[in-house]
């Protein structure tokens, strides 16, 4: 178990060789990597800012992956959360869940996912022709953290 | 108190972190609200819409009726867009 | 859209890198690793040996991410199986499926790994402290199948 | 016709691949089983129990009642175990 946020980029098979070292225990490992799009809403958006509050986020991925570790069997997990200035295409966020069994690594990392929309303190700006922009929170978020209540 | 701001709240009060003193009288995170607001037109225009905001107190979430006292941070800010 | 049956490992990163390159039209892309554990069902494993049908197998992986093309919003996907002898703690087969937005990414891939257990021509015989012994092919495996159909 | 074995019906048979020619009035896939299962004990072992065998014609899946000639190729598997 373990959390990071950070300004650098990450390597997806770097995290996941980490994560796994030495391990034979395990029968599936699910990633999700979030990447920046260059549409949203049909807008052009040409680069992300992600802004944080840094000391609670922590605290608060912390807390999220305590919660998918309580809810399924899951042996190992990560989450890798960026923040600052990101071109589209680059990547912003890493979850990683490793079980036995395929089934619970799906669940605990779209979970995880879920609950980073509406419950980790970032915010995003995108790079609009009408200038910078705070992205509104989604219904369809509100909904995906909801169904696991 | 240590008060701190972000997103679209820091750029309307203008703040991003600043040391205040509770005001008397201020019990809860709404109480709070309500005070500041009255702090001039940038925070007027931040606190406006109050279903818009929301907070931390010590930096776990805190609903509108949380308590807050002297010694505490408090966080004022839009839904999260994490992810 | 590709898939690969191959002897040699994989890389998670390369291959994902690979497939997303140049593109800024996706939000998230779910990776499943499966792993070789060194328990099943109680019995010790020591290793596993995938045989497969060549000519068939490719086909079938082909036709398994196509029908997921068909029923989820993806815009790239990968398979990747390997055959052989392989030790605990090695890669087995690698699914990414890549899409604007993460739920069908994640329903995609899941959908993979589902089909490919019951209809990819792969047969997996594990190392036991009794020999060599043919894995058999589970229920919960066909109930995972059938409630995409 | 060209005739393939897997798994333990390869260990069973003892042949992975060979070429056999189709019997007269070898209609489908079971008749083709029931064929085989003549052929020895080795053959009759592996196709003692018809519900633990999978079956493919050219390549694709078929069913116990699927026609085959002469020119096929068919292979016969336990249930497949990928992923």
């Amino acid at each position: 178990m373990s959390v990071r946020v950070q300004r650098d980029d990450f390597d997806v098979s770097r995290e996941m060789d980490a994560l796994l070292t030495g391990r034979k225990d395990i029968g599936g490992v699910v990633s999700f990597t979030g990447l920046v799009r260059d549409f949203s809403d049909d807008r052009n958006v040409g680069a992300l800012t992600l802004e944080h509050y840094p000391g609670m986020t922590e605290k608060a991925l912390a807390a999220i992956e305590a919660e998918a570790h309580e809810r399924f069997d899951i042996q190992a997990s990560l989450i890798v959360h960026r923040f600052g200035r990101m071109e589209p295409g680059e990547r912003i966020v890493l979850v990683i869940a490793a079980s036995a069994h395929r089934g619970e690594a799906f669940r605990a990392a779209e979970f995880l996912m879920d609950w980073l929309k509406t419950k980790a303190p970032f915010w995003k700006s995108e790079d609009t022709p009408d200038g910078p922009k705070w992205v509104e929170s989604r219904a369809t978020d509100d909904t995906a953290t909801e169904r696991w209540s | 108190m240590k008060l701190l701001y972000f997103a679209w709240i820091r750029e309307r009060t203008g703040v991003h972190e600043e040391t205040w003193p509770l005001p008397k009288g201020t019990a809860t995170v709404q109480d709070l609200i309500a005070r500041l607001a009255e702090r001039g037109p940038g925070f007027a225009h931040a606190f406006a819409d109050v279903k818009q905001i929301r907070a931390a107190v010590n930096q776990e979430t805190a609903k509108l009726d949380a308590p807050v006292s002297d010694g505490d941070e408090v966080a004022f800010f839009p839904p999260m867009t994490g992810g």
